[in-house]
């Protein structure tokens, strides 16, 4: 049936221009496919469903303006958006301000839990760690020697806080890891590769574990390439690098090199293969890649679609609450439950990098790994848990002192 | 050229004109906010949000036109100052939330909780005081434009020599900025404020006194601007500002006469800045990026280099443009906006106020384009 | 007026490059004098001025003036010492009217604190109208600078020049571009001055110099060549070969 | 539902957790057929050893993607167009459903090692010094038997040489045995003989192992000391290096500059955007070859070159035609127009490519590096290098030895006159701005090789670029060269010791204070003309 | 021969020129006389194509050159020596005497040695950039750039100025010699009423953009001339 009535508005929060363009365009192009599909079956509530897209050009003032304008003026049901962290933080106030309700789908590097929000991108317990995982286990090379470089900003330091706790707690000295964080868009990576290279001739296995923000990423393989460093001597796990990114590098260099993630396009499942050709014919660019952040706003939205059937209204309140339980196969297989603290429960994958610019899976977790909002490995978070159902309804609960931090979130 | 030309400070009457005009505008859109959401006049907290966002761009515009286009020191880095005041308006609003952030620590703002710090930075001490952290606003900018001016100044770094320099002391400042270890957020900054003065922020009454303080500020600021370019400063800037030598051995200290707009337009810039983040609510390192400050001098060129009012209104609409492009046409108004830069330099060459002010140079279509120009400074 | 040295030029050398445009010159001046310096293109007379005024740092020598010496201070420190210069090529603040030019040269305030504060008094509003009539600007008071014609800006310099009121004048070549006439009532106008002040001329114009009748030193090639009346120095064999020509 | 669970069950039997699949013919290829990693290690191994001429063309086909499994575990090579049976060799017509045999990680570990060992028995010296090489780096105990057998029969020095070097390492490699001290002590000797990384990190092993004797110890210490010293000695080579590398990427980029802003006075925001034009139409060209004389593509990269020059120039003339020229002696304000010419060109590149990154490829003789002595030069790097100075050297002739240079600089010192002089100034202005351009350009297809190409590419460069000129002195080609070599050197020999962001900021800072010093830059214009 | 005829000139709103006719011919030197500010630089930009006339027209060898631009003219032969001096500060003696090369055929790009019999301090100088000769040296090479290029227009606006005695008398005499050879018009503008008188084959004397006075120099007496010009 064609959707009739008031049409019940999604706000797309997805940087069109500047740095960020690069990433986040290509989430902008897959909202606008899952909505015009979820048109094509009839809307949602017998409503037609309107795209709001605007552009907040990665300015991340802009960001937090640009939300407010789709909450007051716009009335967006929901809005989909943001890709940095920076972006995220940037935008959370206004939506417990406005009480909103935002999709967040990439990685990131938790230790957030808003009311408001629904981190549909992994935790770092779902690709930080069992990356880390794998690179010490017999498959990964059993890498006894870690160095963990990074662009210099939340994301990465976070992680790295993380891993650091981690990796100690796994045995691994304080020598044996080394962490090196980067300017945004560094280009120049023959020192540190150097080093790199340096750092790995200690005698013991070594892998790197890259948490390079997007751009930087090409001349850092470039440099990686022609300074003859190969998966086989010193492998690279990477959490930013997808398909999007393979896409722009000669990958042969590359072969063996890999990353992390909940989704690869490369994983042949029905769904993902029709989720592939419907993107191929929306976009009319049949070689266009998909990636990790593409299928959390997948999840994330036919989420809402879901909880919003459910609760019969698009009324912010009972849509939160209607999400928290919510099922929805992923592309890749298993079903993405959204938890009580907004996360997902999600598979992860490693990849290596093919030839052909895709990935080519080398190992899983066995079972779905449930995000943590609050990371386990930092001192200050061990205990807390986010939890937005009732009776805690809190994102900050101490379970030791049965406590909310604040009702900083509620 | 369409800059300030000294017999031109006479008639500033429209300065004076900008300020009332600034003032009311906001008060009006203040007190419509107040009104009854089903009030027809009733305006949105967006409105007033983003009016605050513009005028507080507009003071930064302010301060640079005022250097730029009366002083001739072309500031390609002038958003240093009005990011640091943001930042020490920014610590104030941190240091407000107390205990209720995620960490629930009532001495240490939520990022360095997160990052593990234990104590707070000897530079963070006494923000939680609006007066000290107000008196920050002023005095950080201040000093560090005075250090700056006074030795750049006095060693006689001109034109495009000092412009980089202020580009890259703007770029310094973005990276450290940007280093968690700096003590400033790193790259998320300071956000997610809650109150000031014990005001609610988010409480449309706070706002509407805020945007009204904008205005204020903008209005007293465009007026202590037309004293100091007005009269015989102002064409000693001038004087300064086109041949500066010549003001030696007239017995002047052209260092001084910069020096001291250089940092009363930090001063303004840094209150711009205060003012901006209470309203948008976040400061980070972005702010220090070098093409926010071009995108400041791009303000000030199109509304009109060297009149104090183009500032004004330049900032305000190319931020106005840029907020309806950006919604209405997300895909394609950079190509608005850069055809808008684009045409007010072809068509428009006093920028806007050059359509009612008359301009004082000789008409271009006079003079054979090849041959009429007057050789700029041979750099 | 006494006998005491006003300026005194020490054994100057500077180069420029390995030129040496300036060699071991010597120049004294007593107040209340006015010497006439001619010599020929690339003498070093220029330089000098610019030595003078603290524009450039002589390589040795020194300059000293009222007791100061000037190779140690700056511009503006020298400027408010009481010395004041006109430029060979006129140089006036083009963005400004002819008034404000003269406005900014006039004598005393000079801070930019009390410029800020400062405003326009009655005395000096009479010195702006003498100045103007003096130059004969009178009808281009409101006259952007930048817009008059060469000769036009030589005098409004002049005017600024006078505005300083400084104890010893600079003056180059003042009359380059002015008709006859001009040029005589500019003689009559430094030796007006003279009376009360102390005067340096540079000029190619041997009309001009003849009227001023004063001192002549001669330049040649950074250092004096020649000095004393114009007749005794027109008739030294050595200027005629270099600059007066046969 | 149901069907998604199939595709669950479907995807864990791909990604093969552990379930083995019972194969049809169990032989050493067996494993080959997937999905178990183990078991292909140890099949290759198996095949390496004593597979005969199938199993070297097995795992050669391997090596070359061309290995391919069918159902029941059938094995088949397929390059193009031949299809075989892997096993018997045997011509084969291929099933409709092969998959590739997939590798990870630690099998191309395993199968480089089984290749070195199948090049150790070929006849050409050069290969089995390849071979040797590989396996020095390999330094696998199992590989011993085959190292000793070879070693005993291997006549050319140089192979032998590398072969007991590669033993030496082996040998180290193992834990100590009872009674093999004097072996593993003679090891030591070798490796540090040989010096390097590699050498080093096995050294380091020894000397930090608790069984090891405490002679070959001590031996092992003094050894990675030793390296360590060497090691210094040559890092501040490299860093020499690299810091030269990174000084002409900051050239090239400035050179562009160094003309329309220089030299013509133009502040020239756009000039990121013609160097992103310039890393563009080098794609253009790439894939244009590609599609047309794919002989050609390895020579691409020099095909792009003057096309580059001459696509940017001609935009540059074009631009300057249309915009630049309205704007002569209001120098600033070409800052606000630039600006938005740069945003539009972004937004162009931008709608008509996407706005994500592509892929300029980089020819296989521009990649890799070449050791010199303990110098690790990479070639792109190095091309980089030599190509900066070109077009610097091409510059300096234009602009001081031809009338066009003399012209340009006469327009922008006056232009007045210069007309008067019967100089055509919109001509020169045209050919000047065409030439900064071009220029720009030409860094484009230089940056392409080793950064990413967007349509960010030019915010990227263009702060650095206004540095550069500015910090040598404006108006100064040996200026922008000092200024480039110096910043690139001041920040790859800080980077080392204080790490790349505190390296930048400590380099802006210095920047700012060396310009308080130096008002006019590195190498200021001087002279009475110029206000001091 | 060059022709002005009526030509208006206006700076924006003020205007410089009203109505100026003049002619001047080959092997003769006319002399335009004037107080300051009445319009003689005018009348060269106007001649030389440094600032467009409102109207009125100027024609040079028979030919309209009233829109032709700066450079066009001087293909034609109009060479300048501008007031003010112009030099090139940034390019070396040697390169500022080359600008003007373009307009001659490759094998005469060379600076005749005549210049540097007549400015010896020029040939000592080659090397030093413009912009750091004194006053009178730039003036010099002034004149000696605009007749690198071998000119049959010469255009000069108070070329003495500046410049030592003897200098002037050489000056004057490569003028007259100049005009002697008889293929070059040479129009001089200047304030030393003697030199320019002497000098003189044609007078035209301006006062507030109008040509007061004009005529064969032959026909008038210095002192009437003078008064023209007195304050
Ligand atoms: N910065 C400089 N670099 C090189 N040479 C210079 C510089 N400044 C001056 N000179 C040279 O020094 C000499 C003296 O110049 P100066 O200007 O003092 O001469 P002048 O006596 O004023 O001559 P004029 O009568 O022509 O004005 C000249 O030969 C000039 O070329
Ligand atoms: N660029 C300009 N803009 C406006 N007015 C101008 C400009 N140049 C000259 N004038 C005015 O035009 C008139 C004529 O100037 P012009 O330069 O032709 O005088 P001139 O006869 O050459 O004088 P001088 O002997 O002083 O060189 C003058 O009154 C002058 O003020
Ligand atoms: N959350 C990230 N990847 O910034
Ligand atoms: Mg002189
Ligand atoms: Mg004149």
């Amino acid at each position: 049936a064609t959707p009739k009535g008031e049409p019940i508005k999604v706000g797309i929060l997805h940087s069109l221009s500047g740095t960020m363009a690069i990433s986040e365009t290509t989430l902008k192009d897959v909202m606008l496919m899952l909505i015009a599909e979820q048109n094509s079956k009839g809307g949602l509530l017998g409503r037609p469903l309107e795209a709001v897209v605007v552009d907040p050009a990665s300015n991340w003032p802009l960001f937090a303006e640009k939300a407010r304008q789709l909450l007051s003026v716009d009335k967006a049901s929901a809005v989909f958006g943001c890709w940095t962290s920076v972006s995220r933080k940037s935008v959370l106030p206004v939506f417990e301000e406005l009480n909103g309700i935002l999709f967040y789908p990439v990685q990131y590097e938790g230790q957030e839990c808003s009311r408001n929000i629904f981190y549909t991108g992994a935790a770092p317990n779902q690709q930080a760690i069992p990356a880390v995982d794998y690179l010490l286990s017999e498959a990964g090379g059993g890498a006894k020697r870690f160095a963990l470089v990074g662009t210099d900003y939340i994301y990465p330091r976070t992680t790295n806080q993380i891993l650091v706790n981690y990796l100690k707690s796994k045995g691994i000295a304080d020598e044996d890891i080394m962490v090196n964080y980067t300017p945004f868009g560094q280009s120049d990576w023959q020192t540190i590769v150097s080093q790199l290279k340096a750092f790995g001739s200690g005698g013991k296995k070594t892998a790197v574990v890259s948490t390079i923000n997007g751009d930087a990423n090409v001349p850092f393989y470039k440099e990686l390439g022609n300074q003859g460093i190969s998966a086989t001597d010193i492998p690279v796990m990477a959490f930013s690098v997808g398909e999007e990114e393979l896409a722009g590098m000669d990958t042969k260099p590359l072969v063996g090199q890999l990353a992390a993630w909940n989704y690869f396009e490369s994983i042949e499942t029905p769904a993902n293969t029709a989720f592939i050709k419907e993107w191929h014919a929306y976009t009319k660019q049949p070689k266009r890649t998909t990636n990790d952040p593409m299928e959390a706003h997948y999840i994330g939205f036919n989420m809402w679609v879901q909880a919003v059937t459910k609760a019969g209204t698009t009324d912010h309140d009972k849509v939160i609450d209607a999400m928290i339980g919510i099922r929805q196969p992923n592309l890749t297989g298993g079903i993405a439950e959204m938890l009580p603290d907004h996360h997902l429960t999600k598979p992860v994958f490693i990849g290596e990098i093919q030839d052909d610019g895709q990935f080519s899976v080398v190992w899983k977790t066995p079972a779905l790994v449930p995000g943590q909002a609050w990371s386990p490995w930092v001192a200050q978070t061990k205990d807390l848990i986010g939890d937005w159902r009732k009776p805690i309804a809190c994102g900050n609960y101490n379970t030791v002192t049965k406590t909310c931090l604040s009702r900083k979130h509620a | 050229m369409n800059a300030f030309s000294g017999q031109s400070v006479r008639s500033f009457k429209s300065v004076v004109w900008t300020a009332g005009l600034v003032l009311g505008l906001a008060v009006v859109l203040a007190v419509a906010s107040l009104l009854p959401e089903n009030s027809p006049f009733h305006v949105s907290a967006f409105a007033v949000s983003l009016a605050g966002k513009y005028l507080a761009y507009a003071m930064l515009a302010l301060s640079v036109d005022l250097v730029w286009g009366f002083a001739g020191i072309l500031t390609l880095g002038h958003a240093a100052f009005f990011g640091l005041g943001g930042y020490a308006m920014g610590m104030y609003l941190m240091r407000e939330i107390g205990a209720r952030g995620a960490y629930g620590d009532a001495s240490l703002p939520d990022f360095m909780v997160f990052l593990s710090w234990k104590r707070l930075p000897w530079y963070w001490w006494g923000t939680d005081h609006f007066a000290w952290a107000m008196l920050l606003v002023l005095v950080v900018p201040a000093l560090l434009a005075g250090i700056f001016g006074w030795l750049a100044f006095r060693s006689r770094v001109s034109g495009v020599y000092l412009s980089i320099i202020t580009q890259a002391l703007t770029y310094a400042l973005m990276l450290a900025f940007f280093q968690n270890g700096f003590g400033f957020g790193g790259n998320n900054g300071l956000t997610d404020f809650k109150d000031i003065l014990g005001a609610d922020l988010h409480r449309p009454a706070t706002r509407a006194v805020l945007l009204v303080v904008t205005g204020g500020a903008l209005a007293a600021g465009l007026l202590a601007s037309r004293f100091i370019v007005g009269s015989r400063f102002g064409n000693l800037l001038v004087a300064v500002r086109d041949s500066e030598n010549r003001t030696r051995f007239l017995g002047y200290r052209p260092d001084q006469v910069k020096l001291l707009v250089w940092v009363f337009s930090a001063m303004l810039a840094a209150i711009g800045g205060a003012l901006y983040v209470i309203q948008v609510g976040i400061i980070n390192p972005g702010e220090f990026a070098p093409a926010n400050s071009i995108e400041a001098v791009i303000w000030v060129a199109v509304g009109g280099r060297g009149t104090l009012s183009g500032a004004v209104l330049g900032a305000i609409l190319v931020n106005f443009g840029k907020t309806l492009f950006t919604a209405w046409l997300p895909e394609f108004w950079l190509y608005g906006l850069g055809l808008l830069f684009i045409g007010t330099t072809l068509f428009l060459p006093s920028g806007l106020m050059g359509l009612w002010r008359p301009v004082r140079a000789a008409p271009p279509e006079e003079i054979t384009p090849e041959v009429s120009a007057p050789e700029g400074e041979h750099s | 007026m006494t006998d005491a040295l006003l300026l005194d030029v020490r054994n100057v050398s500077v180069s420029f490059d390995g030129f040496r445009a300036i060699n071991a010159l010597s120049l004294a001046l007593k107040a209340g004098e006015m010497r006439a310096i001619v010599g020929p293109n690339g003498a070093g007379k220029t330089t000098m001025m610019d030595i003078i005024t603290g524009k450039t740092r002589p390589d040795s020598g020194t300059v000293t003036f009222k007791g100061h010496d000037l190779t140690r201070l700056d511009e503006p420190v020298i400027a408010r010492l009481g010395i004041g210069r006109k430029f060979q090529k006129p140089t006036v603040f083009e963005a400004l009217t002819v008034t404000e030019n003269l406005l900014l040269s006039l004598k005393g305030i000079r801070s930019p604190f009390s410029v800020l504060f400062a405003r326009e008094s009655v005395q000096e509003r009479q010195r702006l109208a003498e100045l103007l009539s003096l130059i004969r600007l009178e009808n281009m008071a409101d006259f952007r600078a930048g817009d008059m014609s060469h000769g036009q800006k030589q005098w409004l310099e002049i005017g600024m020049l006078m505005g300083q009121e400084p104890d010893l004048l600079l003056v180059d070549e003042p009359v380059a571009g002015m008709t006859d006439a001009e040029t005589m009532a500019t003689a009559d106008l430094l030796r007006e001055i003279n009376k009360t002040r102390s005067v340096v001329v540079v000029e190619h114009d041997m009309d001009f110099v003849r009227a001023l009748d004063v001192p002549v030193t001669v330049l040649h090639e950074g250092s004096v060549l020649a000095e004393g009346t114009l007749d005794e120095v027109s008739a030294d064999p050595r200027v005629i070969e270099v600059y007066l020509g046969r | 539902m149901r069907k998604l669970g199939l595709a669950c069950l479907l995807a864990a039997l791909c990604l093969g957790g552990g379930l083995g699949e019972a194969s049809a013919q169990a032989d050493d290829f067996s494993g080959l057929a997937g999905p178990q990693f183990e078991e292909m290690s140890a099949s290759i191994t198996a095949l390496a050893a004593h597979g005969g001429p199938q199993g070297d063309a097995a795992l050669q086909a391997l090596e070359d993607r061309h290995l391919f499994s069918g159902a029941d575990g059938a094995l088949f090579i397929h390059d193009g167009a031949v299809c075989q049976n892997a096993r018997t060799g045997e011509a084969a017509s291929c099933p409709e459903d092969l998959k590739p045999v997939r590798l990870n990680n630690r099998i191309r570990t395993v199968l480089a090692g089984a290749h070195a060992l199948r090049e150790l028995s070929s006849a050409e010296p050069d290969v089995r010094l390849k071979a040797a090489q590989a396996l020095y780096a390999r330094h696998d105990m199992t590989m011993l038997p085959a190292l000793e057998q070879a070693m005993s029969t291997e006549k050319v020095p140089r192979v032998h040489e590398k072969l007991m070097q590669a033993h030496a390492a082996t040998v180290l490699a193992q834990a100590p045995a009872e009674g093999t001290q004097a072996t593993r002590l003679k090891a030591v000797g070798y490796l540090a003989e040989v010096g390097g990384l590699e050498a080093r990190g096995l050294l380091a092993n020894v000397a930090a192992s608790a069984v090891e004797a405490p002679e070959v110890r001590h031996a092992a210490q003094r050894a990675v000391s030793r390296i360590d010293w060497h090691l210094r000695v040559w890092s501040v080579l490299q860093n020499a290096f690299y810091g030269l590398s990174y000084g002409s990427v900051l050239l090239l980029a400035a050179t562009g500059l160094a003309i329309t802003f220089g030299v013509m006075g133009v502040i020239n925001m756009a000039h990121g955007e013609m160097m992103m034009i310039g890393a563009y139409v080098t794609w253009l060209v790439q894939q244009g070859i590609r599609m047309t004389v794919p002989a050609l593509e390895p020579i691409a990269i020099l095909i792009a070159i003057p096309v580059a020059f001459v696509v940017c120039g001609g935009i540059g003339v074009v631009i300057e035609r249309s915009l630049i020229r309205f704007l002569y002696g209001r120098p600033l304000e070409t800052l606000l127009a630039t600006w938005g010419l740069s945003l539009v060109l972004q937004q162009v590149i931008r709608s008509v490519f996407g706005p994500t990154n592509i892929a300029v490829q980089t020819p296989a003789w521009l990649s890799g590096s070449l050791m010199v002595g303990g110098l690790d030069i990479t070639l792109n790097r190095l091309a980089i290098l030599v190509f900066a100075g070109l077009v610097l050297a091409g510059l300096m002739f234009v602009l001081r030895r031809t009338t066009l240079g003399l012209q340009m600089r006469a327009v922008t010192q006056n232009r007045r006159m210069a007309a008067l002089m019967g100089i055509r100034t919109p001509k020169v202005d045209a050919l000047a701005f065409g030439l900064g351009a071009g220029l720009a350009g030409l860094a484009g297809v230089a940056v392409s090789q080793i950064d990413n190409v967007s349509p960010n590419l030019g915010q990227s460069y263009i702060i650095d670029s206004f540095m550069v000129v500015v910090f040598g002195g404006v108006g100064n080609l040996w200026g922008t060269l000092a200024a480039a070599m110096a910043l690139g050197m001041g920040g790859k020999v800080l980077e080392p010791t204080i790490g790349a962001v505190s390296a930048k900021i400590a380099i802006l800072v210095l920047v700012i204070v060396y310009i308080q010093r130096h008002p006019r830059g590195m190498f200021p214009v001087r002279g009475r003309g110029i206000e001091s | 021969m060059l022709r002005v005829k009526d030509v208006h000139l206006h700076y924006g709103a003020a205007i410089a020129l009203r109505g100026v006719s003049l002619e001047v011919r080959q092997g003769e030197v006319t002399c335009l006389l004037g107080r300051n500010g009445v319009g003689k630089t005018s009348l060269i930009r106007a001649v030389t194509g440094m600032h467009t006339v409102s109207d009125g027209r100027i024609e040079w060898e028979g030919e309209d050159i009233t829109r032709l631009p700066a450079y066009d003219r001087a293909k034609r032969g109009i060479a300048t020596v501008p007031q003010g001096r112009d030099i090139f500060p940034l390019l070396s003696v040697r390169e500022n005497l080359e600008t003007g090369f373009g307009l001659l055929p490759r094998g005469r790009r060379k600076v005749p040695d005549e210049i540097f019999d007549l400015f010896p301090v020029l040939a000592k100088m080659l090397d030093r950039r413009g912009g750091d000769l004194s006053g009178g040296q730039q003036q010099q090479l002034a004149i000696a750039r605009a007749l690198v290029i071998g000119p049959r227009l010469l255009v000069l606006d108070e070329p003495t100025e500046g410049i030592q005695p003897s200098i002037i008398k050489d000056i004057g005499n490569i003028i007259a010699m100049l005009r002697d050879k008889g293929d070059m018009a040479i129009l001089l503008v200047e304030q030393y009423f003697d030199f320019a008188f002497e000098l003189a084959d044609r007078i035209a004397v301006l006062d507030r953009g109008r040509v007061v006075l004009s005529g064969q120099a032959c026909d008038f007496v210095a002192e009437d001339v003078r008064s023209h010009i007195a304050i």
